[in-house]
């Protein structure tokens, strides 16, 4: 029996209906949710099991179901310590664990934000290499070739809303692509109404967007989506001083301000 | 659908001048929804108003414009027009056809067809205005007064006599502020302490004045009518409910030398002290910085001869909460630090000293009673010289402004120098003198001519000494430039008046807006003087500028009419302009997902949580709820809100946005 | 520079009640005269301003857009403009990823005094855009169902 | 049907007349190197991407666009309003080079909601001016289930001509319908005698993965089964499987308005969405991802084929490459019908 095995065991015996876990899939590794302990020999984790598990936690529909078992990789914690602090899951409702060293190694538990942002203190970001590749070649764009950069990408949207889905922190009981007063981003997928869900989409989650990168991982036509999200995560903790992927205390970036905030471009 | 009335104002020839109004009303009155369209020379007056109310009813109208003046204007002038019609004051628009059209573009088409647009966005957005019922909000009918000076006595007192309760809050052991220091009062000459003394007894025996000395306030939260407020009670080391004011424990205290700052730095104190006598309450506080006992942890003098036990040593400040309906700012001001003249040679040399304590030089109170005596030696200076604008009017070195008491305390201090060193000489350099208040002229001159203080008009270069002489160098400007050299026993500077150290901090804890020179701001430099930006914040005396005590009382006065004349209402009705959480059919309830970047966003803290319950009483979800009477309407939230759930009334999402699109697409 | 002389730029302004609307008013009141491109939306506050109406301005053939409110310690609800400026940074930089032009957005603080400085902005602005030109690159993205072959998949 | 042998040159002119008949022509066309391969309009045929299994997105958008106006209108003067009427006229002769078999058999699927009681005339008039050449599957992917849909890696139902690719550049041309035939005609004498070439030989193997009658014997009685939830359990909720899909026809109706102008449009929508069925009341009958998912497969395997004969799934796979959670339609099938 695998340590992961074993933990769902466990855990199944006790008060909790549904451990949340990977499974082999027919793409590498998949969400699974295992409820009896014939199923959790099927769990399985490793350095494939990429998705972002804390997306299924905000949805009303699994909170319902009562406490739930997770077995969490890093960017799930990541955002499971963001949405606690933004009230939108309750730590008391998880059995949070992760296994370490990519699965060959211990269980571990969470009992508490705390123990999750002490255990991803020093873990990076994922998939540096492939944002940092993407944002060489912007930066060396002037502003004309990048808009026309973006349109062509965004022409390719079909606004299936993907991104929206596997993003842990797009949880708003209404989206505003479903306000229509006033209907603030035309519901059709033509370039301008795309980019301008995705500058709302990454405006939104400006502060708040753990860089896990789901966004751009779900999109069936492969717009570099993750790259608008996870730039402004990069640049904005720099400005405004606050450790990328780790919830703020007070507010995020956005909700907050400093008296001495760069004033260059003010005329 | 839509009925909207437009009504275009001539201003006389204010606006036709560079717009044809004709025409603005012709073009918007082809827009779809636009009923009546027309065009008066006055929109304003009664028969311009008649027009619009006609029209109201005789259309059955369910929205105007009006494109005139600046909303800021008169957009109050004709909602209420509307309303007296019928129709909801909030569903009426003003397009600024005047100052921000007519005013700044030349006579052309292209202002024509500018202020066409102003007024067709604006129907825009009476499309999409709701009808708004004002807000009522419960007064607590109780003010807090901060400072208590002769502005917080005063005003205190005003607001006690109409029957409410006052809290008077005053940061130093006693009341009585700097009124409390000066000698006699211009322009009457009247003794200041034997005017404002039966005033500060009165303020102790008040029954509905609480007062907290040695206290200061700690927080302030809430808005008009519903204030709540913190006050830190410093702790005092002395229970005052024991302490019979007897003054033993002065007399032993060790601690004798200390700087009195009552005397303005000219005579001592002890460390357990009352700040003069006849200080209200008149029982002693221990300055822990001077105090042995806090500072080295040994001598407790005061409490082995207190006869009634009333020493009690490490007692933390005290936190009161209150709340209150109003607050009235009467925090005063300073004196100048003289660090900025060091030509004139304050601190260097003793015999140069500030107005202030020249007043305890001549106060029959002071270090000297009542005799002008030098600091340095005692001697009684026979030549003295008095320079005003000492920083005032001075924007290279002190302050631009004017301290505007200068010239007058100036004048009055030569006097009674004069009354009292009957053989003595005073000199007074002087840019200008401003004594425009009642009696203030004949003062001076009476000064000048009875008294027979030299005014010198010119401004004095350096002081030093020689020969135990000041010497005073200046230029008679008068004598085109000569200079003038004075050997004085005695220099006194009429430094300027500045805020006070912390009033910043203070503002920003009322979120009151203040001067570069952090003063306090009034709402209208004309019209609203008493009070502040932000609503049931009133000030009142040298917190708002620099000024002497009748201008002071006066204002005191004012402020406290104002706080008066708000509590004299059942409920404060204010102006529906505020933000609201959407509701909607269940089980959704509210489209808020609860994450509360509201509540950090919000300046005033108007966001609370609601729960929102199943008839089990379950919780269902907790969403965003705003407190009608905290909410300022700013809109912050709004722009925050992602899902936009939340939107202000008055600018809401739709309305802001029709105009925008309204300006592009007309 | 074709016909960039005769070209009358379109500009949005956003601006707060208290500060920048209010020194509009002195700029009537003092009859400093300045052009007719810049029409004024009054807000309660700046940070009452959504950075969408921004974006909205754009796609409806705004050339250029002024944004405007008290100074920082200035605001009317303390810290409204504290919360705008912020937005401002994000949201400018979040244009310059995509390559908008930013230099059509004019970021400025205009108090109730300083009716001769708002002028000054519109004037500055409109030349400034002027110089600028036409911002086509948006609007023929915006229009994409004016396009002739509307329908094309692309 | 006709079958002729066209070489390798004679397919680059017959290409070429194409192009230069006027028409307007949707060819796969890879995106970047290494990238994902979709339908772009082209100009040349160095254009169309090779050596793809399948592009990411249908065909579909050729004929049923993702967005399209359905009519105008502009008010001059109050109260009066004039229309602009969608013009048949003003939609191209287009032809979509190299679409898969089951692209083309999407169509039918398509025609059947669209077309069936009322003729959709935005839908017809796209139909009528389309010519679809599909080219045979020489390979497939896991994902790939056609055969067990009725449908083949050469199956011609609803292609007008269906090239199978030989080695040596030229095809196997299949000349289906009168449209096609047209097509052909165009450079007809570059498509030479059929040289009788078996096309099976160059079909990829796609194995039957369930039987499709046992499929549908099931569903009949699966209404509350418990297996749609546990098959929907991972399922996100976004609309990529449907917005990829050859055969899903669900569209909204949305406004663009400009002031006294604007458009009303035809958008695609999918049932995937929550929002999908939001009642203003505030009811949704399909509130829950399970309802959602069971409405997907029974829509497209046990109602279109009881109204329209047709099942709502030509087995490309397209929705399991896209779906981010990894909701493959053909595994799930197959566990129905286990």
């Amino acid at each position: 029996m695998s340590k992961i095995e074993e933990k769902a065991v466990q855990m199944l015996g006790g008060d909790v209906k549904t451990v949340l876990g990977y499974e082999k899939g027919s793409k590498g590794t998949r969400p699974f949710f295992c409820h009896t302990t014939e199923d959790a020999a099927k769990l399985v984790y490793d350095e494939n099991a990429s998705t972002n598990l804390a997306a299924y936690l905000v949805k009303q529909e699994i909170k319902d179901e009562g406490k739930i078992g997770v077995c969490a990789n890093t960017i799930t914690l990541r955002a499971i310590a963001q949405l606690a602090s933004e009230n939108q899951i309750d730590m008391n409702s998880l059995a949070l664990f992760t296994v370490l060293d990519e699965g060959k190694g211990d269980v571990k538990d969470f009992a508490s934000v705390d123990d999750i942002n002490a255990y991803l203190a020093d873990k990076p970001l994922p998939d540096s290499e492939k944002y940092d590749n993407l944002d060489k070649k912007l930066e060396a764009m002037t502003s004309e070739e990048r808009w026309t950069f973006w349109v062509n990408e965004f022409s390719r949207c079909i606004k299936c809303y993907a991104c929206r889905a596997a993003c842990p922190l797009c949880y708003c009981t209404r989206c505003i692509t479903d306000v229509n007063r006033p209907q603030w981003i035309n519901p059709w997928p033509s370039p301008m109404a795309n980019m301008e869900w995705q500058v709302n989409r990454v405006m939104h989650m400006t502060g708040r967007c753990i860089g896990c990168g789901a966004c751009q991982n779900a999109c069936p036509v492969g717009i570099p989506i993750g790259y608008l999200s996870r730039k402004m995560l990069v640049d904005m903790s720099k400005e405004f001083g606050y450790i990328p992927g780790q919830a703020m205390k007070d507010g995020n970036s956005l909700s907050t301000f400093k008296p001495d905030d760069q004033e260059n471009f003010i005329h | 659908m839509s009925k909207i009335g437009v009504f275009i104002c001539h201003c006389g020839e204010n606006i036709s001048a560079t717009v044809d109004c004709q025409k603005v009303a012709e073009e918007v009155g082809k827009v779809e929804g636009v009923e009546f369209a027309t065009d008066y020379k006055y929109m304003c007056s009664d028969p311009g108003q008649n027009l619009i109310k006609q029209a109201i009813k005789e259309h059955h109208l369910t929205g105007v414009v009006v494109g005139s003046c600046s909303p800021r204007m008169h957009e109050p002038t004709f909602r209420k027009t509307c309303a007296s019609a019928g129709l909801n004051p909030f569903m009426c628009e003003v397009a600024n056809l005047r100052e921000q059209c007519s005013w700044v573009h030349e006579k052309g088409e292209s202002t024509t067809e500018k202020a066409i647009s102003l007024v067709k966005m604006l129907v825009e957005k009476v499309k999409k205005d709701q009808p708004l019922q004002s807000i009522e909000v419960p007064i607590t009918k109780k003010a807090l007064v901060i400072g208590g000076g002769i502005a917080g006595i005063q005003a205190a007192l005003d607001i006690a006599n109409c029957g409410h309760q006052v809290i008077l809050v005053e940061k130093e052991p006693s009341i009585g502020g700097h009124m409390s220091q000066l000698s006699e009062t211009f322009p009457t000459l009247d003794c200041s302490q034997c005017i404002l003394t039966p005033r500060m007894v009165e303020v102790a025996q008040h029954p509905n004045i609480t007062l907290y000395t040695y206290a200061e306030l700690e927080k302030v939260e809430g808005s008009i009518g519903n204030f709540d407020v913190t006050i830190r009670l410093k702790a005092k080391s002395v229970d005052f409910s024991k302490c019979t004011g007897c003054g033993t424990c002065q007399q032993k205290c060790p601690q004798k030398k200390i700087p009195s700052e009552f005397n303005a730095g000219l005579g001592t104190r002890t460390a357990i002290y009352v700040p003069f006598p006849q200080a209200v309450p008149n029982k002693p506080v221990i300055d822990k910085e001077h105090c042995n006992y806090y500072q080295k942890g040994k001598c407790k003098l005061c409490s082995k001869v207190c006869p009634v036990g009333a020493i009690e040593y490490d007692k933390p400040d005290e936190f009161i909460k209150e709340n209150v309906g109003a607050i009235v700012v009467t925090t005063g001001f300073n004196v100048l630090n003289t660090d900025f003249f060091p030509e004139y040679g304050y601190g260097k040399y003793k015999d140069v000293i500030n107005g202030l304590q020249f007043e305890r030089l001549a106060s029959a109170s002071g270090p000297t009673l009542g005799e002008i005596r030098r600091p340095s030696d005692g001697a009684i200076p026979k030549k003295i010289v008095f320079i005003a604008c000492c920083g005032s009017r001075d924007p290279a070195k002190g302050i631009p402004y004017c301290s505007k008491i200068c010239c007058m305390y100036t004048a009055k201090h030569a006097m009674l120098y004069q009354h009292k060193v009957h053989d003595g000489e005073s000199y007074i350099f002087y840019m200008d003198v401003r004594a425009t208040g009642k009696n203030y002229e004949e003062f001076v001159r009476r000064a000048i001519e009875e008294d027979g203080v030299k005014y010198v008009r010119g401004r004095v270069a350096r002081v030093y000494e020689k020969n135990g002489k000041l010497i005073v160098k200046g230029a008679d400007t008068l004598l085109g430039g000569q200079p003038v050299e004075i050997e004085a026993d005695m220099v006194v500077l009429a430094t300027a008046g500045v805020s006070n150290p912390g009033a910043e901090q203070l503002a920003q804890k009322m979120h009151i807006s203040y001067d570069p020179y952090y003063f306090f701001s009034e709402a209208h430099p004309k019209l609203r003087p008493v009070e502040t930006n932000t609503a049931g914040i009133f000030l009142a005396g040298a917190c708002q500028s620099p000024k002497d005590i009748p201008d002071t009382v006066s204002m005191a006065s004012g402020a406290a009419a104002k706080v008066a004349a708000l509590f004299s209402q059942k409920n404060l009705v204010r102006e529906p302009v505020i933000a609201v959480v959407n509701r909607c059919a269940p089980p959704v309830f509210s489209t808020c997902v609860g994450c509360f970047m509201c509540e950090t966003a919000c300046p005033y803290h108007a966001i609370e949580r609601e729960d929102i319950k199943d008839r089990k009483g379950n919780v269902i979800k907790t969403v965003a709820k705003v407190n009608p009477g905290l909410c300022q309407g700013c809109g912050t939230c709004v722009a925050f809100c992602r899902s936009k759930s939340i939107d202000i009334q008055g600018f809401s999402n739709e309305e802001m946005y029709s105009e925008v699109v309204s300006l592009l697409n007309s | 520079m074709d016909n960039n002389n005769e070209f009358e730029p379109k500009i949005v302004a956003f601006v707060c009640n208290w500060c920048t609307y209010a020194g509009a008013d002195l700029t009537g009141t003092s009859r400093i005269k300045y052009a007719t491109n810049v029409k004024i939306v009054r807000f309660p506050c700046t940070g009452r301003i959504d950075f969408m109406l921004l974006l909205k301005a754009f796609a409806g053939g705004a050339d250029g857009i002024i944004i405007s409110g008290c100074h920082p310690n200035d605001c009317h609800y303390t810290s409204g403009n504290f919360h705008a400026r912020r937005r401002w940074i994000t949201f400018r930089h979040m244009l310059e990823i995509l390559g908008v032009d930013v230099r059509r957005i004019c970021f400025t603080w205009v108090s109730a005094a300083e009716g001769a400085k708002w002028a000054d902005v519109v004037n500055d602005n409109v030349a400034n855009i002027r110089k600028l030109g036409p911002y086509k690159e948006y609007t023929k993205v915006a229009q994409y169902f004016e396009k002739e072959a509307y329908n094309e998949q692309d | 049907m006709e079958k002729r042998y066209i070489n390798k040159e004679g397919l680059s002119k017959w290409f070429s007349s194409i192009l230069n008949a006027g028409k307007r022509v949707y060819a796969p066309v890879r995106y970047e190197k290494d990238e994902k391969v979709d339908f772009r309009q082209v100009l040349s045929l160095d254009e169309v991407a090779d050596d793809y299994v399948q592009t990411t997105m249908s065909a579909k958008a050729a004929i049923f666009p993702r967005a399209e106006v359905l009519f105008k209108y502009k008010s001059e003067h109050k109260g009066e309003m004039t229309l602009e009427d969608f013009n048949p006229d003003n939609v191209p002769e287009t032809v979509v080079w190299k679409m898969r078999p089951c692209d083309a058999a999407g169509f039918i699927s398509l025609t059947d909601i669209l077309n069936t009681g009322y003729e959709d005339l935005l839908y017809k008039t796209h139909l009528d001016k389309t010519t679809l050449v599909s080219f045979s599957c020489a390979k497939a992917d896991d994902f790939c289930f056609c055969t067990s849909v009725q449908g083949g890696p050469g199956e011609t139902r609803g292609s007008d001509i269906q090239l199978t690719m030989l080695p040596d550049g030229g095809a196997i041309a299949e000349i289906i319908t009168e449209k096609g035939e047209a097509l052909m005609k165009l450079s007809e004498d570059a498509f030479l005698l059929d040289n009788g070439e078996d096309k099976a030989k160059y079909l990829a193997d796609v194995p039957v993965y369930f039987d499709i009658e046992t499929l549908q014997g099931k569903l009949k009685d699966a209404f509350n089964s418990d297996i749609w939830k546990e098959q929907s359990e991972r399922c996100l909720g976004c609309g990529a499987c449907a917005y990829v899909c050859p055969t899903c026809a669900c569209f909204s109706i949305e406004e663009d308005p400009h002031g006294t102008q604007g458009a009303r449009l035809r958008c695609w929508d999918s049932c995937g969405f929550k929002m999908f069925t939001q009642h203003t009341s505030g009811h949704n009958p399909r509130a829950k991802q399970s309802q959602r998912w069971r409405q997907r497969i029974l829509h497209k395997f046990s109602y279109m084929p009881d109204r329209v004969k047709d099942f709502g799934c030509t087995g490309c796979g397209r929705c399991s490459r896209a779906c981010p959670a990894d909701m493959n339609i053909r595994e799930h099938l197959s566990s129905i019908v286990k």
